[in-house]
């Protein structure tokens, strides 16, 4: 492999890899938090996907009950990018009322919690579909304004080129990914989680209202998996409603492999499956989501905490 | 000591182990003769469930060896430990909530009861029998610490102390030749410790046990054991019999205080 | 009655086919391992199914031999569970949701292969699997003997010691092995149980459906199968049979109502889950049949 | 002198799923006052201290904190109301160093300089966390970590302290020290509810004690009272 089409491989990898990280701490914020897993968070990720599409004016098909339809306003991209994050997050709050809480209400099953976050993933996957249809949908070619479509960051003979779209990706997940860490460690708000993280009951006696902490958790986790959404279709397309489970997988091996709960872990595990992926070569891609699950599987047999959890200890 | 017959049944040789940076049980040698009632005592944190945790095969120490009847249960895992005849109780109860006292009870009396599976599955007479012998001999043990009445209850339903006899009844179920009390009398009041007493120095005799006890009710500690063992962060402080060790200045220092 | 045969003949089927399916969640629950690994085991059983009739049992005139389906499920009943033992004994080692996670990892894994490799297919899958019957209602003379058979041998097995041992795993494993119970032992055989039954459904599925391919086994459907058992209760084996069959059945039920079916069937997941967190068949209220 | 309550509990009951944990239990705890919930284990000590923290939920009964009637508060409300509760098994923070639990516990409080005074005066109070201030809590020893949690307790500024269990597990010599610590925080004022195994230690430390068997609150009295009685003597003081 030369050193040119190795960067390009490189760059294609930590730029996918990137999305996978800031989906990927969606999930696993909520896991540190509550010890659950939200098998949603992908219908979630389509969900934003769709937001920022119609936000940023796109107009739909014709199968679904809302046939042509379109808003009489156009947002542009990173107003539309914001605000389906944020319509995102509202979802995922209004989900964790109406399916989550009343289960801890009753210190149910956690197990329990996989089977009801099924039933809610199925209940957007279906009512995306029953409005828009299950058509591909593509965002225009001028969405992020007039930039060039490529950037050559090699020389005019040996080119280098990479989307720029890819690079937008990147920049964007770097960002979130700068605050969220700053939020986590140096605000009062990331103390409170960490200490509800260990132990809700010693967070209450503390006076840290969990309830509300929960409810800020599941938010950013749904502004991620939005935000996330909207960058992998607006880099390749809406693949209709039921796009977001085979990547909400995917981020479930990212979590696994970096260690359930950690946010570090979400980070590395996610750049290590994207440039996993990103190497495997075009003749064997139809085993590239095989990479993903056969690290998942190996690591999991060989260092279950994952690549950055501690080892437990189970207390006897 | 004198009236027992000095043999060794457990030899812990430079035992070690460390989680993270913390070093839990710090070179720990000490050896236990057949028949005796063994005490261990120090503050928590100070080793005390660690070294039961590794007797037991529950975790694997760093360094050393344990001897008990001439093998090593360091290469052993906790269930063939279990079937070799030590048992134990944990200090904080792990009894198998939602069956019942008696199924409790019957679980370990299996491992020495073996029936035919297929004979089991088919409820041949053969193997109703052979229930009804693991039957009463789990109802025997419940008797024995005092349990008769609603041994069918959930395990959870029975009192704290209750549930503590449970336990020894169920260690009891596996025909141990050393067993391990962790902190027996926690949460017993002062009748009730004075019994526990009798019923531990009547179960060494019946059986033919050895044991040894986590306890920190140092009056019942004194009474009961013929020699006893004090941890302090991890290490060995003092050992001896009960008097040599009330008045050894380390343990005072570091443990009893002077009141 | 024999409309109504016609009409419903194919989901009664389907249903049984369910239950079997959330005993195969089941079992190894019985010894407290959440273990998705069935959907993995029911798409093998079908390939087997598919690609023995297919391209290696001779073709006859009429229907398939039924010593042929009998072949094919004592052979995918050997596979499965060669295969779930070696699988067992690498990843029951795991906890939880760890163990969860690492079987369907596995379930993908097989998805990935079926939709790559040239036997099973590809992406297209295997079309044309023969029929042993003449009408597909004749189903039921292997499903309900097959469902009756099971739920007798499970039955059976609770009242035993090792079912006795199976529950002191689930709940607390560590207690159970500080009891002499060598817990590894019991849960591989538990797993491997649940892996056969899995994998003998598939193999039947496969006919029963005419042809087979990845998309049966994916991911979401580990979780559906959990739900049969969860939603069901899981703590007697009457529960996940009941489950399979309701859930199974509601989508179709619902078909009527047309597009919002999947919907309200998701709706109805998630009110199951906070109604019934015992699920619907509890063993007080088998108790209090029996009264 | 008018004695002022500071905490009045009203024919409370708790059940855990079918169990009567707590059965019409009445209790008062005045200004300043140290008293002591004696009992066997499973007899409700612990529960009670729960119910007023709000850990678990009355069936039935009121829960009256400085005139206010707590019961259907949230655990964080019943803290920025004044009560802090140092819980069985000090449940601190263990990933956490020494100062983020210190810290967490003044989480309801934004006065900062009020809250770096209060720190500096928890050192001083237990000089052994100061030594170890950047130190993971979950490496201290047993006694350092009871330490830590009295001292989290402290940092919410509580008018009412529930301990519970502080001498658990803990050596002899540590246990003194402990007590030690609570005599000094009694003079200073603050107003303790303890429910302890060491029922002799603490009624010697307390001026009044609740003895309850099986959910039901049997007596109360001066705690020098209990101390001398007969019945009391044997069941519980050894």
């Amino acid at each position: 492999m030369d050193f040119s089409l190795f960067l390009q491989n490189f760059l294609n990898g930590l730029s996918i890899g990137s999305v996978y990280a800031i989906f990927a701490l969606g999930y696993t914020l909520v896991f540190s938090i509550l010890g659950i897993i939200n098998f949603a968070h992908g219908a979630i990720f389509t969900l934003g996907a769709y937001f920022t599409y119609a936000l940023a004016g796109g107009k739909f098909g014709f199968n679904g009950i809302l046939a042509n339809a379109q808003l009489p306003f156009q947002l542009p991209f990173v107003m539309a990018l914001l605000l389906s994050s944020v319509l995102s997050g509202l979802v995922t709050v209004l989900l964790e009322r109406l399916a989550f809480k009343p289960l801890r209400a009753r210190n149910a099953d956690p197990l329990l919690t996989l089977v009801s976050s099924l039933g809610a993933a199925l209940v957007i996957v279906n009512l995306i579909q029953y409005l828009v249809g299950a058509e591909i949908y593509t965002f225009p070619a001028n969405i992020y304004g007039n930039l060039p479509e490529a950037i050559n960051f090699g020389t005019a003979t040996k080119p280098i080129n990479i989307r720029t779209v890819q690079i937008i990706v990147f920049g964007v997940s770097v960002i979130i990914v700068t605050c969220l860490t700053y939020l986590i460690n140096y605000t009062k708000v990331g103390k409170a989680l960490q200490a509800i993280a260990e132990d809700t009951t010693t967070a209450s006696l503390l006076g840290i209202n969990s309830e509300r902490l929960i409810m800020i958790t599941f938010f950013i986790s749904g502004f991620l998996a939005g935000i996330s959404g909207t960058l992998v279709s607006s880099s390749v397309s809406i693949a209709g409603p039921y796009f977001g489970i085979s990547f909400g997988l995917k981020g479930l091996a990212v979590i696994v492999l970096g260690g359930l709960g950690n946010i570090p872990g979400a980070i590395g595990g996610g750049l290590l499956i994207g440039l996993a992926e990103a190497f495997v070569p075009s003749d064997y891609s139809g085993y590239k989501d095989a990479i993903s699950f056969g690290l998942l599987f190996i690591m999991l047999l060989v260092r279950p905490q994952g690549l950055f959890g501690k080892k437990l200890i189970q207390k006897v | 000591m004198t009236k027992h017959q000095i043999t060794p049944i457990l030899q812990l040789n430079n035992i070690t182990k460390k989680f993270g940076g913390l070093l839990a049980v710090d070179a720990v040698s000490f050896t236990v003769v057949q028949n005796e009632i063994f005490g261990l005592i120090g503050p928590n944190g100070a080793g005390k469930t660690t070294i039961f945790n590794m007797l037991s095969g529950l975790i694997t120490p760093d360094l050393g060896q344990i001897n008990y009847l001439g093998q090593d249960l360091t290469k052993l895992q906790s269930y063939q430990i279990a079937q070799r005849g030590i048992a134990r109780t944990f200090q904080n109860l792990r009894l198998l909530g939602n069956l019942s006292a008696l199924e409790n009870v019957l679980v370990p009396c299996n491992v020495h009861h073996k029936t035919d599976f297929l004979a089991d599955f088919l409820g041949l007479p053969k193997a109703q029998l052979a229930q009804k012998k693991t039957y009463s001999k789990a109802k025997e043990l419940l008797d024995l610490v005092g349990l008769s009445d609603n041994i069918k209850q959930q395990a959870n339903n029975f009192s704290y102390g209750d549930q503590r006899r449970l336990e020894i009844a169920r260690a009891l179920a596996l025909e141990p030749k050393l067993l391990l009390l962790d902190e027996p009398a926690a949460g017993m009041n002062t009748s009730e410790k004075a019994s526990l007493s009798d019923l531990i120095r009547q179960i060494r005799d019946q059986f033919n046990l050895t044991i040894i006890l986590i306890e920190h009710h140092i009056p019942l500690v004194m009474s009961l054991c013929e020699r006893i063992a004090v941890l302090d962060f991890g290490k060995l402080i003092s050992l001896g019999e009960p008097e040599q060790v009330k008045n050894d200045p380390l343990v005072i220092e570091a443990y009893l205080g002077n009141e | 009655m024999a409309d109504f045969f016609n009409t419903y003949g194919h989901l009664i089927i389907s249903t049984l086919f369910g239950a079997m399916l959330g005993l195969s969640i089941y079992l190894p629950l019985m010894a407290g391992q959440l273990s998705l690994a069935s959907p993995g085991f029911y798409s093998l059983g079908g390939y087997i199914a598919a690609i023995l009739s297919t391209q290696f049992f001779p073709r006859s005139e009429g229907t398939y031999p039924l010593h042929f389906l009998g072949v094919e499920v004592i052979l995918s009943a050997i596979l499965s569970g060669i295969l779930a033992i070696a699988l067992g004994i690498l990843v029951l080692r795991l906890r939880g949701i760890y163990l969860a996670i690492a079987t369907i990892a596995f379930g993908e894994i097989i998805r990935i292969l079926a939709l790559n490799l040239e036997i099973t297919g590809g992406a297209v899958g295997i079309f044309g699997i023969p029929q042993p019957f003449d009408i597909p209602l004749a189903y039921l003379w292997i499903a309900i003997p097959l469902l009756i058979l099971v739920m007798f041998l499970v039955y059976r097995l609770e009242k035993t010691n090792v079912g006795l041992a199976l529950r002191a795993i689930q709940v607390d494993e560590l207690a159970a092995n500080s009891m002499g119970i060598n817990s590894t032992k019991y849960k591989v055989l538990a797993f491997t149980l649940g892996a056969i039954l899995a994998g003998i459904v598939g193999t039947i599925s496969a006919h029963f459906l005419n042809t087979w391919n990845a998309r049966q086994g994916t991911f979401d459907s580990s979780i559906i199968y959990l739900a049969f058992v969860l939603i069901g209760g899981s703590k007697t084996f009457v529960g996940p049979v009941f489950g399979g069959i309701l859930l199974t059945a509601l989508p179709e039920v619902l078909r009527e109502i047309g597009n919002i079916r999947l919907i309200i069937f998701g709706i109805l997941i998630v009110l199951g889950t906070i109604f019934f967190p015992q699920g619907f068949i509890t063993p007080n209220l088998l108790k209090k049949w029996r009264k | 002198m008018t004695i002022m309550n500071i905490l009045e509990i009203i024919n409370l009951s708790v059940k855990y799923d079918a169990i009567q944990a707590l059965k019409d239990i009445n209790l008062v705890v005045n200004q300043g006052e140290i008293v002591t919930l004696i009992g066997a284990n499973g007899a409700g000590k612990t529960t009670i201290l729960k119910s007023i923290s709000r850990l678990v939920k009355p069936e039935q009964g009121q829960i009256i904190y400085q005139g206010k009637d707590t019961t259907r508060c949230r655990p964080d409300q019943v803290v920025k109301l004044g009560i802090a509760h140092s819980p069985e098994g000090r449940r601190i923070l263990a990933k956490q160093t020494v100062l983020n639990n210190l810290e967490l516990g003044a989480y309801i409080r934004s006065d900062r300089l009020r809250i770096k005074a209060d720190l500096e005066y928890q050192f001083t109070l237990f000089p052994r966390l100061a030594e170890r201030r950047h130190q993971i809590a979950g490496t201290l020893s047993g006694g350092e970590q009871q330490m830590l949690a009295i001292a989290r307790a402290l940092m919410s500024r509580p008018q009412l302290l529930l301990l519970d269990e502080p001498s658990l597990g803990l050596a002899p010599h540590i246990v003194q020290e402990i007590f030690a610590i609570i005599r000094q925080l009694h003079q200073s004022g603050v107003t303790i509810l303890l429910v302890e195994q060491n029922a002799r230690l603490a009624l010697e430390n307390s001026d009044r004690g609740y003895v309850l068997e099986a959910g039901i609150l049997k007596m109360t009295q001066k705690a020098s009272d209990l101390l001398n009685d007969q019945r009391l003597r044997e069941a519980y003081l050894g």
